[in-house]
């Protein structure tokens, strides 16, 4: 029985990563700009299928992934900060939530009405090796890789650099980071286009598994956002360990639980950890406004 | 809705020991003072000194850390500021803090209906809880008349200070804590806003407590002065003995 | 800002009397030429059946438009009008409404369950012939004259599956996974009282969520229990994330399924699916070169591959044909007992691409067939004619 | 606390409902049926501005609520419940429901409590797909009979419009009533509401337990109307275009739910011309309208009759000093 929980935990860890890149855009989103992207799922959506796009013109997929990083960072980045959150952001968070689920209709919609309604292999790594009973595929290795990689780096940036301390300032306090000196404008469209970067990431490491479908993201999104809340909605490290958690519970409460009710998981987590500790596993107490 | 009336002698508000901290900084060290019925208490101090947080802690917006808050003689720590209200007890904000989306009119009845019947009764009674004429009266105290329909978020800063200080004492309040009521009026207003005050203070025999900056407001409007300085109570008498006092100008020169 | 207050102005009057004009312009129904025949087709256009629902549509709209080419039914044109479901019931009852408003010949669809639920009560009342893509069992069992279908009903190819289990597979423990929707409760039900006729013991019974994202803890299940063969009750896409993983973890058991040899499957599985067996309706794999040639015109038309709901939509057109000829006349309300007991070939009815036996209850009978994957391409191991 | 004239609101709510009811004798059954579907979705739209428009609280879980009332109204008619018994239930579990479930997520507020009744509404769909031996499972209840008199598509709509018309007055005297003041106070200010004795958490809950009620009588209506009840129209969705109805609209404005639920029915009607992009043109009206009158087409209407009233000379512009 050793192999089958080490088997779980492996699987549980993998796809919790995924969950955690999405996760960490989301609270980024949340800290930087106070935007609640309900259309974070169909994020990850679009590059996957500019990525399916570019390799049917022909593109190799080395040249594809960063082509539709290009198309992420332009679109989901630049265009989503420009065209919705600054308008919308004086209007008031709810506002901006409910902009940002509108968006998702439109994006889920866009992708069937242009790259079709039914799903799309993509491609991955295949194989893998034994050790012991436990079998390791190369899919599964890649994804843990390249977060662990994805998230240290996105650390050394936020606490090394300049410029990421700057980020940080400006989440945490936009006025004190304006009287700094702050290009506070250019530290918030920053924070989208990480955003932009991690998701199409989340794209190539999640669909050779999930496959490409033009609503994939509602199931994404749902899971990554409970993910945010767990490990706490403000902070990077959270996130991730929020995404980990979640992916490795649910993995288990699938395989030993009802699995008719395998989705409730994240859902229970998520009310759990708001009611009993609503700053999450890592995150830090929101001030009380007065 | 005030209880049992106290028995004579019984001070409106007492402060016991009170002591509120923050991580390592002691905010309220040790604060013990008591309020007569009747009485308008300054209390005075330099920036930073613990002032609004003795008002939070007296008004159960936040718990002290140890020590009692005493109404009538009846220990009220760790009330809600609904439930403290409900007992008689109003404030006004430091800033700014009407309703900007109800008229003067309205921010005024609700500052009384809860005061009034059940909440259940409020539901299937009138709309304004019977509470116009005690509005129309509080509007012309304090000079709104002419406003009484706007929105109260299109004020000006002086008229929405005026709002903010009527509405505290639209329930008929036994205790009133005014957190910097000078603060940002105009010299023309003030002269009226604090004949107001006095006028309040004797028709409704209600008791105040007074933080204020603006020393002339309050060496003539306070009947007594308590001074603060590092979460302490460093002078406690007539406001000329408190002006006089050399600890309290230490205090003040000192910051 | 509540100021002055005049009386009501003429704006205040015209926007009540624009909206009202606009309800009224957005819910008028289109209505036929007299001696067209219209056909309504509610589909799951947009919403989780989008998917389906659009190549439903396009069936329906190249058997019609093919139909009109070759001048119609009894000298009538065919005219249809498209709704949109958005896979939801409370607009599955409004779009069916509209259509109904029109008097159309016949309404061909919806496919989902839940939508054809609503919608079957109203053309039973207004006594119009239904045509719907659902496999559900219970979709006819409530006695309604005029509700078809175009294909097997689920209990209908789960009792041969079952017995190529337990007689050409030698299986005597069998695992399922069936997805937690209409289409796979269903099955799930028919299957754990067939499995248990034929005497084979279920050792995993799993339910997957549709849009599930990891199928790890299946597999594993799956994995853990040795079955002798794995019985798969998916949707496409659910069926290349599991297959996949169970390649990927050396799970060697034989695959039979609903959806499992399908072109949608095969592509989205790559060689996971390879091997994998079904018993399904006739429809779109059936070995016969007039549903290449379907399926050739189809890709050309639309450039999507068809699957057996564009092709159950296009048959359904050309079954409206056979019973209108049935009856010599076109009678909307006379439709539906004309093809009750009918049997249709091609011979007769070229559209109609393989024999059919319409039921007394508005089950087809036209038999079914044994496929496997070989080299990437679904391939028949047997057809299994129909009963009668 | 209501913007404008108490008197000419519910007056204008009223003239519109019965111009709905006068205009379906013109219309054919599928526009009666749309009625119907817009009197009943304003319902829970009128719920849900409670909650999110007067009282600040961000609420995704009115779809559960519609979910409640639709399956106990399903499930009790055949039992020979008349009708007006199971919409009083439906209102009155969802009341309780509401107070239960608010009760400890109220603790916390803001954009913590549309987490949790997000999750709330997912959890509910679980429980509506998976009890089959309560709720039918996918299969759903069908064959609901409308109740006697009400068995056509225009008695139905008028059976929903009566509803419609007491809720609308219900409301109305909500609104005007010390209860609609205190939810602006906690919308607006919480911690100066508390100071002036309002109950924050007692109101707060009483918004969310209110606009839950009128959930469960949409519900109530719900499912005599569409006459089959299964969980999918009750998941998050019908949640998501809820609160889109009453931003659309105009949250926190008294008319704002009529006309959102109006241009959330009709809009999709409007645009089938479009075929398959009607959606992506939905979601850009949608979007585009959040950004250019976030207080919703009451708003602007509002803002376009002020200017207009602003040109006539013989009147006052403004008030007082702005």
């Amino acid at each position: 029985m050793f192999w089958l929980l080490a088997q779980l935990l492996v699987a549980g860890l993998a796809i919790g990563a995924i969950y955690a890149l999405i996760a960490i855009g989301f609270s980024l989103l949340w800290q930087g700009a106070q935007t609640v992207n309900f259309a974070q799922g169909d994020f990850v959506s679009l590059p996957a299928f500019a990525i399916l796009g570019f390799t049917a013109l022909g593109l190799p997929l080395w040249l594809a992934i960063p082509a539709a990083l290009a198309v992420a960072v332009l679109v989901l980045g630049l265009l989503f900060k420009r065209v919705l959150v600054q308008p919308m952001l004086h209007h008031g968070v709810l506002q901006l939530a409910i902009a940002t689920m509108a968006l998702s209709i439109f994006l889920e919609n866009v992708l069937k009405d242009t790259g079709g309604a039914e799903a799309y292999p993509f491609p991955g790594l295949t194989g893998g090796f034994n050790l012991g009973a436990l079998f390791l595929d190369w899919q599964s290795l890649t994804v843990l890789a390249v977060t662990v990689v994805t998230v240290s780096a996105l650390n050394a940036f936020l606490s090394r650099t300049r410029t990421g301390r700057a980020m940080q300032a400006t989440a945490q306090n936009p006025s004190v980071a304006r009287l700094l000196g702050i290009d506070v404008e250019r530290m918030i469209m920053l924070t989208f286009v990480i955003n932009a970067v991690l998701v199409t990431l989340a794209a190539v490491l999640i669909s050779p598994v999930y496959l490409v479908k033009f609503d994939n993201g509602g199931q994404i999104g749902l899971t990554a956002f409970s993910a945010a809340i767990v490990g706490g909605f403000n902070q990077v490290r959270g996130a991730v360990v929020g995404g980990l958690l979640l992916g490795v519970v649910e993995t288990f409460a699938a395989t030993y639980g009802p699995d008719q009710y395998r989705t409730a998981v994240p859902m229970v987590l998520l009310i759990l950890f708001v009611l009993f500790r609503p700053h999450g596993l890592l995150g830090r107490r929101e001030e009380r406004r007065v | 809705m005030t209880p049992a009336g106290p028995t004579p002698g019984t001070p409106v508000l007492e402060a016991r020991d009170l002591h509120r901290s923050f991580g390592g900084v002691r905010a309220v060290n040790g604060i013990s003072f008591s309020v007569a019925p009747g009485e308008i208490l300054g209390v005075i101090g330099p920036n930073g000194s613990g002032k609004s947080t003795l008002f939070n802690c007296l008004l159960g917006q936040l718990p002290p850390s140890a020590g009692q808050v005493l109404l009538d003689g009846e220990d009220v720590t760790g009330m809600t500021p609904a439930a403290l209200n409900r007992r008689g007890v109003s404030r006004t904000f430091q800033l700014l803090q009407v309703f900007p989306q109800l008229s003067v009119r309205e921010n005024l009845i609700l500052a009384g209906q809860e005061h009034v019947g059940s909440r259940l009764g409020r539901l299937f009674g009138r709309p304004d809880a019977g509470l116009t004429a005690a509005a129309e009266r509080m509007l012309h105290l304090f000079r709104l008349e002419a406003l009484a329909d706007l929105l109260a978020g299109g004020l000006s800063y002086g008229q929405q200070k005026l709002l903010d200080a009527a509405m505290a004492f639209m329930a008929g309040p036994r205790l009133v804590l005014l957190d910097e009521p000078a603060g940002g009026v105009n010299l023309t207003l003030l002269g009226a806003f604090r004949e107001r005050l006095r006028a309040m203070n004797q028709e409704a025999g209600s008791t105040f407590v007074v933080i204020e900056h603006n020393m002339d407001f309050v060496m003539s409007l306070c009947t007594r002065v308590i001074c603060i300085a590092e979460g302490q109570i460093i002078a406690d008498g007539s406001p000329q003995a408190v002006r006089e006092n050399p600890q309290v100008i230490e205090a003040y020169l000192g910051h | 800002m509540s100021r002055s207050r005049p009386g009501p102005s003429p704006y205040a009057l015209a926007l009540p009397a624009l909206a009202l004009a606009a309800i009224g312009l957005a819910t008028t129904a289109p209505k036929a030429m007299a001696q067209d025949l219209q056909i309504a087709i509610p589909a799951e256009l947009t919403g989780s059946g989008a998917s389906v629902g659009v190549l439903w549509r396009d069936g329906a709209e190249m058997a019609i438009d093919e139909l009109n080419a070759k001048g119609g039914i009894l000298g009538h044109k065919l005219t249809y009008t498209v709704y949109d479901t958005q896979t939801n019931p409370s607009v599955s009852r409004a779009v069916i409404q509209k259509a109904l408003d029109g008097h159309p010949y016949a309404v061909l669809g919806p496919v989902y369950s839940g939508s054809v639920m609503v919608d079957e009560p109203l053309t039973q009342k207004a006594g119009i012939t239904e045509i719907m893509g659902g496999v559900a069992d219970n979709l006819t069992a409530a006695g309604d004259p005029t509700i078809f279908r175009t294909t097997a009903a689920q209990s209908q190819v789960l009792m041969p599956a079952v017995i190529y289990m337990k007689d050409t597979l030698h299986a005597k423990r069998v695992a399922m996974i069936w997805v937690n929707d209409d289409y796979g409760i269903g099955g799930h039900k028919a299957m754990q009282a067939d499995l248990k006729k034929a005497g084979l013991q279920l050792v995993v019974d799993d339910s997957a969520e549709a849009g599930q994202i990891s199928f790890a803890p299946d597999i594993l299940k799956i994995r853990a229990a040795h079955p002798d063969a794995i019985f798969v009750y998916l949707h496409e896409e659910e069926n290349a994330r599991l297959m996949k993983g169970l390649k990927q973890q050396g799970i060697k058991s034989p695959i039979m399924g609903g959806t499992v040899t399908d072109q949608q499957t095969i592509k989205l599985a790559g060689g996971a699916a390879e091997g994998a067996l079904s018993i399904g309706g006739m429809d779109i794999s059936a070995p016969v070169p007039a549903v290449a040639a379907f399926h050739k015109r189809f890709l050309a038309r639309f450039h999507v591959e068809p699957d057996h709901n564009a092709l159950q939509a296009y048959m359904a057109v050309w079954m409206i044909k056979a019973g209108t000829e049935k009856m010599g006349k076109a009678d909307a309300k006379g439709l539906a007992a004309a093809l009750h007991g009918m049997t249709i070939t091609p011979d007769k009815q070229p559209g109609i691409l393989f024999p059919m036996h319409i039921l007394a209850n508005g089950d087809i009978d036209n038999g079914s067939l044994l496929t496997t994957v070989k080299g990437g391409q679904q391939v028949v191991l047997k057809v299994i004619p129909p009963a009668q | 606390m209501m913007r404008g004239r108490p008197g000419a609101l519910l007056a204008t709510a009223l003239a519109g409902i019965l111009a709905v009811g006068l205009l379906s004798f013109v219309l054919e059954p599928y526009g009666v049926y749309l009625l119907s579907l817009w009197a009943v979705y304003t319902v829970a739209a009128i719920g849900l501005n409670l909650t999110l428009g007067y009282a600040g609280q961000i609420s995704l879980a009115q779809a559960t609520f519609v979910g409640v009332g639709a399956y106990a109204t399903a499930l009790l008619m055949p039992h020979g419940w008349p009708f007006g018994a199971t919409l009083a239930l439906a209102g009155g579990l969802c009341f309780g429901l509401g107070l239960l479930f608010g009760f400890p997520a109220l603790r916390v507020q803001g954009h913590y409590l549309a987490f949790v009744t997000l999750a709330l509404t997912t959890l509910a769909f679980l429980v509506m797909r998976n009890e089959a031996w309560l709720t039918g499972g996918v299969q759903g209840i069908a064959h609901i009979a409308r109740p006697v008199p009400f068995t056509s598509g225009r008695a139905f709509l008028m059976l929903c419009l009566l509803v419609l018309t007491l809720v609308t007055v219900a409301t109305w005297w909500l609104l005007r009533s010390p209860w609609g003041r205190a939810f602006i106070a906690l919308r607006e200010n919480p911690i100066r509401a508390a100071s002036l004795g309002v109950d924050v958490r007692g109101y707060t809950l009483l918004s969310f337990a209110i606009g839950a009620a009128l959930g469960g009588v949409c519900g109530s209506l719900y499912a005599p109307l569409v006459q089959y009840v299964e969980p999918s129209p009750f998941a998050l969705a019908l949640s998501l275009s809820l609160l889109l109805m009453v931003v659309v609209g105009g949250s926190g404005s008294f008319l704002g739910p009529y006309v959102g639920a109006l241009v959330a029915v009709l809009l999709p009607e409007w645009l089938r011309f479009m075929q398959d992009y009607y959606l992506v043109v939905y979601a850009m009206v949608v979007m585009l309208l959040l950004a250019v009158c976030p207080d919703g087409l009451v708003g602007l209407a509002g803002r376009m009759l002020d200017r207009q009233r602003r040109g006539h000379p013989a009147e006052p512009a403004d008030g007082g000093k702005a």
